[in-house]
């Protein structure tokens, strides 16, 4: 079905307008598709997953009955968990070739890493004191502490998810390997910690990254992958004085999302939070019932 | 016609007052042909004269239309009575006190005790004892017209048994004067009221099948087939195999020994709304009622994924109660022939978990992990994971609202001066 | 998951390396995403629209068992249906915003229209002449005529197996309008003409497009959007010619695909070959069994 | 045992010789004991003298050791002989030819048919005449321990019936003898067998209760239960309402009016392997059935969604022939009690589509895209549609596969030198 010819300028080719600011690269291709892998598959398992969790609610049974039975919930759960350890693996893969066989640097220490050291112990005090009114706000390098949090808190979340919810659906086999006690925790972990993950994810990293005030109604960056340089000096400004005085300004330069780009994701990003909303409704009101 | 037999004699009009009615003229006109009959039996039947025959009574109450005083019709179809149960006798076999014809204005009302001593001593002594609120019609019904029970059309051949019993029984006045449940309905849609009703099945329990006929009693009452303790027996009658089942279980045992808080088979079944097991419904519906006494055991069964699974609805397929521990002949686990006998558990887990082994079963099916004593591991687990979901939650929660209140409070106070539109 | 910064070079804003061939746009980003709609959800539909077709066979009856029944594919069904026809309204609307409202050239008539003409015949028959060695391989513009056919056969078969399935979805609605041996008719209509469109996508669609020698294994343009002036030049000579002439040649430059658009497109494109495939001689096995 | 009672006289040890036999020894000391006996009953009741008493024949059968010439057990369990049917008769009641004791080396065997004459006549008319191949004690068990049929110790307690029809009937060998389709096994995996042996209830029908028991009769016999017109009434026993729907119905009308090609109960419902018509398997496996007759009906049928669907497995709610026609009582459309009459189609196709109305209903369950005259619409929709499909893949087909060839020839002559690696 492809469409008559646009006659308009290709946008990605374009080199960007005299005046307007630059913009700079902060999450690459991958990246990007990464999250966008990780974010359906992770909704789809949300939503497959809670009604199991809480199958006495109504709307449980109502999605159940909906759906075409418990067998199509289980069957999707399943589907979403096998693409997200695909996903999972593949970026630990990656990580492992970039960091240990071709030694890049910045994966594992320095400031372009996802490991925690002690700056963002100091950010974190910091923040605080700021939103008590106490200090000035810190000045945050590449990945603040709170998505160094979110980071490792997936990272974390998807080993013991993953690893507990494969040894449910092949008790048989972990039970060679596992202690009895162990076939009963997995589920109280894989429960527990799914739950962590929705209500995180649902409430707080939607508001930090997405609602909160500076970023209203969404960051675009991790779908677009650029910032422009005011909002990248704003945000972080450590890295980019890093970034000048190391002149890898050019590297680094972007070009402006495209007006495609910037609906597509407000479109998705909104669908998602929209899904994601309503499943933390869905989970609260059945959890407190 | 039922309350006229049992409770008020006869009060027929004379021939005096009939000559008035002009409804009754047909049967006037039957009076000299009467007469001739009469006449004719006499001479035949020189030695019976005084008596008058069936062909008599029906020279005026073949008369469809004939009343009585109050203008009940006291008319008999001669045709269908010949054909009832009570056909082969005479009008006087039960009109005993009428001798002469014409006979008297008042005459006795008819005692079906005098043939049918048994029922009648077995009815006065059940809760249908009242002869006037429970006359023997009010179930065989119309008096001249009453079928034995294997014919289709009596009252109480056993696809007709729930209707006539629901004359009564299927009023919820009635159900709430005597403070009984609506009873009439839950049967209707249950497998037995379902087999009965639906697929006319003749050997399908009806209302007698566990409550009697005549000797009706109230399950208060340990001679009734209802008391608690006489239920596995009554049920029995039919389910053979379930109640020697019953009988060799816990709940047999406790009840045989005179525990009544055990559960007999309308505690799980239900007395009247009774489901097929294998049904969606029924698998719903029963672990909770296992639950009401093992509260432990089912609030620990609660938090596993055989529940969690079991409770969406539909037909799931997962584990209830009764598919491990077996449903009649429940017994502990420490008897050999328990199913959860710890012998027979990779049997018992089998049937659903292909592949199961002797680690397999070590699962806890009833794992409690608020007990640290019985199930440390787990406790710990669940402890970790409670206090790490509580504590990240709470962290962050706080951070979050400090963090809004600020970056807002900055944001008034700079006038939106940083952070663009897509920031 | 952000991962740790890359340091290579932003493909997208390269410039084409000195020597390297020019690339040109054939395919927009939207006509590329409404492919990708529209292939994912005719995958969709016919992996569960074959199950309820040849509902004999021992697949259909194994699949059904592994996804939980007949209610999750009869959802699934839907589910694919309802997107695809968003995407097909979003695609007419277009087409009557840009070429009613706004005037836009060449949407209907001239040489970069969908719309067949005169020069489609005598392409057609010059090809076939071509076929067997008794004339010159056509000059093909824009859009060839079998990439017309292609088109138009998704676009009436959209129009017919949409209509007719709604109308099985919706029946006592659409009763009041159409004649009862219509409602016959529909289960005809659907079943017969999904069969067309399942048959001619994964097996002409598949050859002429990817599978025949001059692109083995697989035309990536619907995947990048863009081809080499060599290959552009080659296979729509009079297009490239009338850009010349135009002077559009600027406007229509593109930037050679990434290889990161390459890959992902080999593999999605492979997936989709294989899925197409297996459900073809499955069909087959079926319908001739 | 059975053999031995039936089919030869006893042929007991002398003394002398049983003096010989070591594994005798317990019963040979009895022997002056049972002499003091029979000198006891001799002085109490010295009419009866000569005839010996049951505690005379104990004296040595009650030997559990003691064996006939043939080594045979002929020891009698007097206790458990006393518990059955017969326990009160005495020996010589049956064993009436002993008059003296000791008895002679050859006794006569029992024949049943001295009391129970009915019932031999009855078998000696039926399949299992041969009375050397059926003795009673084949169904009735051992013949000292016969127990009444309410007794769940009898071999012909309901529950115990199948167990021992199958002693003979569920062996493959002997189907295959009597060219006999094994029908035990199918017979326990139905809902009637399910119903007995798993769940124990008495009133599920059993061998009997549609064979017969003295009288059972060959199907080609039409006195027989299992003759095909006779089927219905069979069933019926059970299924009354039913019975008396199929007598309603086209099929019941046909048979009744000697039509042995329209479908009995058994026909639908198998005979021996009756599923639970709820059943997926059972949906599943009748629709074919109903097409075994109405050929164009089911082909049409399965030109359906209905049919489509439903094929998919599992439990699919799509209509099958009994859901839209009824089950037993199919009676002709233009009947206005048949479920597919005009006047009723709203409320039969509503039942599963909510919101059918009068024009939903035109839709034709049977059209048959195949018949021009019936659905001329639908005919050329379907014409028109598999031309469409023909010519168009005809047409690319030949095109692409010239297309393929040029092609290549093509790619071979220019050695490649066109079209990328990603052209």
């Amino acid at each position: 079905m492809p469409d008559p010819q646009r006659t308009e300028p290709i946008t990605e080719a374009a080199a960007p307008a005299p005046g307007a600011s630059r913009y700079f690269v902060r999450f690459t291709r991958e990246q990007r598709y990464m999250h966008a892998v990780l974010f359906t598959t992770f909704l789809g398992l949300a939503a497959t997953g809670l009604p199991m969790r809480f199958s006495e609610s109504f709307w449980a049974r109502k999605f159940a009955a909906g759906v075409g039975g418990f067998g199509a919930i289980l069957f999707f759960h399943k589907l979403c968990a096998v693409v997200l350890s695909i996903a999972f693996l593949i970026h630990v893969k990656e990580v492992f070739q970039r960091g240990l066989l071709r030694r890049e640097k910045g994966i594992f220490w320095g400031p372009t890493s996802m490991v925690g050291n002690w700056k963002d112990v100091k950010d974190l005090l910091g923040h605080m004191r700021w939103f008590l009114g106490l200090g000035a706000k810190p000045q945050f390098e590449r990945y603040a502490y709170w998505e160094k949090f979110d980071y490792w808190a997936v990272f974390w979340g998807m080993i013991v998810i993953g690893f507990s919810g494969y040894a449910m659906w092949f008790a048989p086999f972990f039970a060679h390997f596992l202690p009895g006690w162990a076939l009963n925790a997995v589920l109280v972990i894989h429960s527990d910690e799914g739950l962590l993950a929705i209500l995180f994810i649902f409430s707080i990293h939607f508001v930090n990254t997405h609602l909160r005030p500076d970023t209203f109604p969404m960051d675009m960056v991790i779908f677009t992958g650029v910032e422009s340089e005011e909002e990248f000096q704003h945000k972080r400004p450590l890295e980019y004085q890093r970034m000048m005085k190391e002149g890898k300004t050019e590297s680094r330069l972007g070009i402006a999302p495209p007006l495609w780009l910037l609906n597509f994701s407000k479109v998705v990003g909104t669908i998602a939070v929209f899904i994601g909303l309503t499943l933390l409704v869905l989970t609260l009101t059945a959890y407190f019932h | 016609m039922a309350r006229l037999f049992a409770t008020r004699p006869f009060v027929i009009r004379r021939f005096a007052a009939r000559a008035f009615a002009p409804r009754q003229f047909a049967a006037r006109r039957l009076v000299p042909f009467a007469l001739v009959l009469l006449f004719l039996a006499w001479t035949s039947n020189a030695h019976a004269a005084q008596k008058p025959v069936d062909a008599d009574c029906l020279a005026c109450h073949g008369d469809a239309t004939m009343t009585d005083g109050a203008s009940h019709s006291i008319a008999v179809d001669g045709q269908k009575f010949s054909q009832s149960t009570h056909g082969s006798l005479e009008c006087t076999s039960c009109h005993a006190d009428i001798k002469t014809y014409p006979h008297p204005d008042k005459i006795a009302p008819v005692d079906c005790k005098t043939c049918h001593a048994d029922q009648a001593s077995s009815v006065s002594g059940s809760v249908h004892a009242s002869a006037s609120d429970h006359p023997c019609t009010s179930c065989h019904g119309v008096a001249h017209y009453i079928f034995p029970k294997d014919d289709p059309r009596s009252n109480v051949y056993p696809l007709n048994v729930p209707k006539t019993c629901g004359t009564c029984h299927g009023s919820p006045d009635l159900a709430k004067k005597h403070g009984l449940p609506n009873v009439y309905p839950l049967y209707m849609d249950s497998i037995h009221g379902f087999a009965l009703s639906k697929e006319g099945l003749l050997v399908a329990a009806n209302c007698q099948s566990c409550h009697g006929s005549h000797n009706i009693l109230s399950r208060t009452n340990p001679q009734s087939m209802t008391y608690k303790s006489n239920i596995p027996k009554t049920c029995g009658t039919c389910h053979a195999k379930i109640e020697a089942d019953y009988e060799q279980g816990v709940h047999g045992k406790a009840v045989a020994g005179g525990n009544l808080n055990a559960p007999v088979c309308s505690d799980c079944h239900t007395a009247h709304a009774i489901l097929q097991p294998t049904e969606s419904a029924f698998r719903m519906q029963s672990t909770p009622i296992c639950g009401n006494c093992h509260k432990d055991k089912f609030s620990t069964y609660r938090d596993t994924f055989h529940s969690q699974l079991g409770s969406l609805g539909g037909y799931v397929e997962t584990a209830r109660c009764w598919d491990c521990h077996g449903a009649h002949d429940v017994r502990p686990a420490s008897d050999p022939a328990s199913p959860v006998n710890k012998a027979n558990l990779v049997a018992t887990c089998g049937r659903c978990h292909a592949g199961a082994n002797l680690s397999f079963v070590q699962y806890q099916p009833h794992a409690n992990a608020r007990d640290r004593k019985l199930s440390p591991g787990l406790y710990y687990v669940r402890l970790f994971m409670n206090l790490l979901l509580a504590s990240t939650l709470t962290f962050f929660l706080i951070h979050t609202i400090l963090w809004l209140i600020r970056s807002r409070y900055s944001q008034v106070k700079n006038k939106s001066a940083n952070g663009g539109k897509n920031a």
